[in-house]
């Protein structure tokens, strides 16, 4: 991995976001194991490089990221409040939507994230409509679309990627291609190798990267970025990845897949692989990740407390937010 | 007040809100260069031009999708469906994502998008171009659901619409487009949720929708010779419903009767007819009665679709059944 | 009798269907290898190799389209739509397709497909992974609608539903897969458009669909308590209706409660009140009261999704109201 | 235009179909403007070459065919009855579908024709369904997929190719590119040239053809279905074309078209452009051609006059064939 010309503190920060992820997902489990969790969430474990990559190649804040049903890492990225996270997944009134979106629905207009989505390829259109607005009023900001592999086989994918290229939309489209949609290998159901190839289709750039790899990500992710901002439309880049649980919390993921293969994507852990290249490069000691690591340790823990002592939604609530 | 066609009216309710509000836009198939396939929105292209006037490629799902997305980030789209039965190419956009957006995300977003698409058969367009859908996105909690009867109506309704911070599915019937009514001049709006008397009467309450409040009309008007007043109420929203019209009309009549263009089963009959039975079944004098299309897709020869979807004549024996 | 799943019930309906015509496959995301997300097709990967039994890309249209075209051509597929809900992604080929083509062409071809799918809340799955969308389908001519209850009838009614030469929508309640029930060795079948009365009694009628039977006889347990007795009917498929079935009983009960998890708006309810509605009038007691989700979206904390579904309690004091 | 080594027999069969169909989309249109035709219809005038040369490139009776809106050149090439034909398209008794479906809804399935389509990118699936068929029950059998440049961009045909070359299903995809949905410009709403080029990303091969030239489109569409019959999967056949006349017969087609580019096209007939071939290479004589349109010309006649004379349906029967 190479780090040269990048500032410690931005690395830094790239360690921090990707380990947050981690440790916020490492919770999530354990809170479906005891039992304090309804429903189900889809975690982000291995996948953290792709967010942290993405969302620090934007304006936070200022530019729209539209999320998935594996959700949490591009909320994260983006700067969510950890403890609204937290809470809306433990199905409390101070989450984010209040206890009614749950893991899978998760907004933060404040952020500019506009939302998870449980339909599998739903939110592509969304994003790509964000970024409509975007040109029409001249805003000079930027769409980030994510979704996994399974999803650029829905036909939301490709009428989104086609009108986004034929208008020059300013938006990005970000390929999760962890290998499965649930059980089902995406070399069973695709013939194509690379999905980034399927820009072509559109007339927009394509391009393939390593999605353990928090420094690719950020940079060709800032190309796109910056393409867009200047009015050259979109681009489609798949960034290569693995996740190391199951779909859910509650698969245990090996039904499907080789435990060989668990192993090797371990291997080449996306936060390894940073805190490796940091040592490595002299930028950072095992303290200064040590300090990292406590802290947003701390973090979480705040989180989950906040999460836990929080009130449920009086059940009358269930009939407010339908309409304005 | 003026004559001008149900199609006019519309792309005059449309003209006004979009000069009034840079923030409206208008998506569609052809709606553009060819000013809309039932010619809604003609002269918009040439006076908003092509980011406020879009013609999109035959993609239900996209813009549809991409329609919220805008709706979300500051735009109020308007977006066409060439034909109500295709919002079935798009149905996951507009009850699952649409719908619901505002309510999952804890009232964060508005949703401010309206969607307009004719129903109705008489064409013989077959069974892929005449339906009318209306009872699918009333069964479905986050959308608003519209039905205007007459020219005037539908400006007003729309204007109402586009203006709505909700989602709406405005639902214009095809049999009417070019038709001519008065339509009043200047600036007006109808709001939601309350129903017009279209005709007083006595003796019989009919609630329809749409173009089958013309058709109700008109069999009134032969009702009246046999000496029956029918009472006709222009629903105009099903969602939301305005009950206290219907209940206070079948209070006084005792009898009431609901006329929608749409398949019975599972219609919008029925539900308007459990809306209001325990306010009213004390006072009626016989069972509720609905009518709608048959329960098949409609065909495309006219000897057999005409025959499966309610009009005057079937109306008036209907109430004459019903005395 | 032995004690077996309502998933696994379902899966030997399938298995035994499969064994006995080589003509019916089954399609769906996840259905192959690790035998279905809920459960419902382990083992028949391996038995029956990945062209009878296909794990399909995350494209409800193009799967459930391609599953008609095997169906007109010679094959009887079983499609499985992982949550009703996604219905809505590939709902044009449910509605203007399937339920179409044979009418549209005259008769020509035949549709023996079933498209299987899970309904329901209880899971905190949240507003789209837990809708109840059988009124959407049973508004569309063309569709035959099976809601079966228990593990008993979901096998019987699905065995009925493989071999027809219709399409069906079958849709599986989800918090039931996990339950034991008690379910006949050896084939049997459960014919369409015939209602089982689930309980008999004489104070007044509960017509539920799915869940909402198993719920209802709950119910029906502490009224008796309270010295009620319940008629509970299990109408099974909502198209056909067995209308007779219930009007007999509402004849001799006097009270009618209609209770599916549907949303209330447009459902189920008001359908099947309106179906029978002429033929029980004079002899209803009060007017006939339905039961189903409130009419938002299903939110996903616990402590909303619940209060806003039927069950027992609910169904109990409803009738108690009734009283 | 190349008809080496092509049997006058076959070249005349390909006048004849062509020339039957233009004259049978020219009685629709007078019919339309006599007011004897309920609703609309689609015609296929100047786009004759795709349907001939491509539906005899395939076992008529044997292989499946899967049209669209703008189906009636595809059912007489693959040899559908005019009579019963016509008679549908008046919505007569006598109709291939009682009268149930009119134009944009005729199956004939004793041809092995699965049906027009009112929705646009609505036949694909059905395609790629019979096509499972063929490869699972082993029959040989190959698929033809007809669909314009506007169902291109419909989710349905993304993921129905996607399926075909994941599963190596017979079956070809063809393309009629006439270059507008209804008014809009292919150009407008998508920034690719070569719709073809769509198949890489299907890993499928792509193809591009004079849709005006009967035998390219026959050539290619033949190399198409060998590969097919084969086990090689499906191909994607692009052919460049033109409509004569506007979308429907409703439409004048000249609001949104410059009269140039109409002329422009009409000069390339496909129909003349054989006719040239067939006399310059003197394989036929202008009497040849004149008998084969007399013979055309009293086939349809007969079939306006089969259509004319037949009843319409009873109003009862409107409630047959909804189930078995
Ligand atoms: C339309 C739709 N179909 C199916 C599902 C069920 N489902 C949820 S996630 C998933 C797999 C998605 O795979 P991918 O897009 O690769 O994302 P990943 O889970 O691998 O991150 C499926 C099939 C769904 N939510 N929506
Ligand atoms: C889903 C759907 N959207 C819109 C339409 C209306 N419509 C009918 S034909 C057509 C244009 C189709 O263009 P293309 O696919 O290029 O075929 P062509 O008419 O040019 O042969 C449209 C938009 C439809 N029938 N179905
Ligand atoms: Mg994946
Ligand atoms: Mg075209």
């Amino acid at each position: 991995m190479n780090v040269q010309g990048y500032e410690k503190r931005q690395l830094l920060e790239f360690y921090s976001t990707m380990y947050k992820i981690r440790k916020f997902e490492e919770e999530v489990f354990e809170l479906y194991k005891q039992g304090l969790m309804p429903g189900l969430a889809h975690t982000y474990v291995g996948e953290e490089a792709i967010a942290t990559g993405a969302c620090n190649a934007i304006e936070k804040g200022k530019d729209y990221v539209a999320s998935t049903h594996r959700g949490h890492g591009h909320l994260i990225a983006s700067g969510a409040d950890l403890s609204k996270m937290m809470a809306e997944i433990l199905g409390k009134k101070t989450g984010y939507c209040k206890g009614k979106g749950g893991s899978m629905h998760v907004v933060s207009l404040e952020n500019n994230i506009l939302g998870a989505n449980g339909i599998v390829g739903g939110g592509i259109p969304l994003a790509t409509g964000a970024a409509y607005t975007s040109k029409l009023k001249n805003t000079g900001q930027v769409t980030l679309s994510f979704f996994g592999d399974a999803a650029t086989n829905q036909g939301t994918f490709h009428e989104s990627l086609n009108m986004a290229a034929a208008w020059k939309l300013p938006v990005v489209y970000i390929i999760e291609n962890n290998q499965f949609g649930i059980s089902v290998s995406i070399k069973r159901v695709t013939a194509i190798k690379d999905l980034a190839e399927r820009a072509k289709a559109y007339g927009m750039p394509g391009v393939v990267v390593d999605g353990n790899n928090v420094i690719e990500v950020y940079e060709k992710v800032k190309e796109a970025v910056e393409l867009a901002r200047k009015g050259e439309g979109p681009t489609l880049i798949e960034c290569k990845t693995y996740r190391f649980r199951g779909h859910h919390v509650g698969d245990p993921g090996i039904e499907y897949r080789l435990q060989e293969e668990i192993e090797e994507w371990k291997a080449k852990c996306p936060i390894k692989r940073l805190k490796e290249a940091l040592i490595n490069n002299s930028i950072a000691t095992e303290d200064d990740i040590k300090n990292i690591e406590r802290d947003v340790d701390k973090q979480i823990e705040e989180a989950v407390e906040f999460a836990k002592q929080s009130p449920y939604p009086e059940p009358s609530e269930a009939f407010e937010d339908l309409f304005v | 007040m003026r004559e001008i066609t149900y199609a006019q009216a519309i792309c005059e309710a449309l003209d006004e809100e979009m000069a009034r509000d840079e923030n409206v836009i208008l998506l569609g198939e052809d709606v553009g260069i060819i000013g809309g396939n039932f010619k809604t929105s003609v002269g918009l292209y040439k006076k908003y031009g092509e980011w406020r006037v879009k013609d999109t490629p035959i993609s239900e799902s996209g813009f549809t999708g991409l329609a919220l997305g805008a709706a979300i980030t500051g735009l109020r789209p308007v977006v066409e469906i060439m034909f109500s039965d295709f919002m079935a190419v798009c149905f996951d956009q507009i009850i699952n994502q649409i719908a619901k957006i505002r309510y999952m995300s804890g009232g964060q977003v508005k949703v401010p998008l309206t969607i307009r698409t004719p129903i109705g058969g008489g064409r013989s367009s077959a069974a892929q171009h005449s339906q009318s859908l209306q009872a699918l996105v009333a069964h479905i909690p986050g959308l608003k659901v519209v039905l205007p009867s007459t020219a005037e109506e539908a400006k007003g309704l729309l204007k109402t619409a586009i203006r709505e911070d909700n989602p709406v599915v405005f639902m214009e019937h095809k049999m009417e487009y070019n038709k001519k009514y008065l339509v009043p001049e200047g600036e007006y709006t109808i709001p939601f949720g309350k129903a017009r008397i279209a005709r007083e009467g006595s003796d019989i309450t009919i609630v329809a929708t749409s173009s089958m409040v013309m058709k109700s009309l008109d069999a009134a008007k032969e009702l009246e010779k046999d000496g029956i007043e029918t009472e006709i109420i222009d629903i105009r929203t099903i969602v939301p419903l305005d009950k206290e019209t219907i209940v206070k009309s079948v209070i006084k009549t005792g009898k009431l009767l609901i006329v929608d263009e749409g398949h019975i089963r599972c219609g919008i009959g029925a539900e308007i007819a459990m809306s209001v039975l325990d306010d009213v079944f004390y006072d009626l004098d016989l069972p509720i009665q609905r009518m709608g299309t048959e329960n098949v897709p409609l065909p495309f020869s006219p000897a057999l679709e005409f025959p499966l979807i309610p009009d005057a004549k079937k109306i008036y024996q209907k109430v004459k059944q019903m005395m």
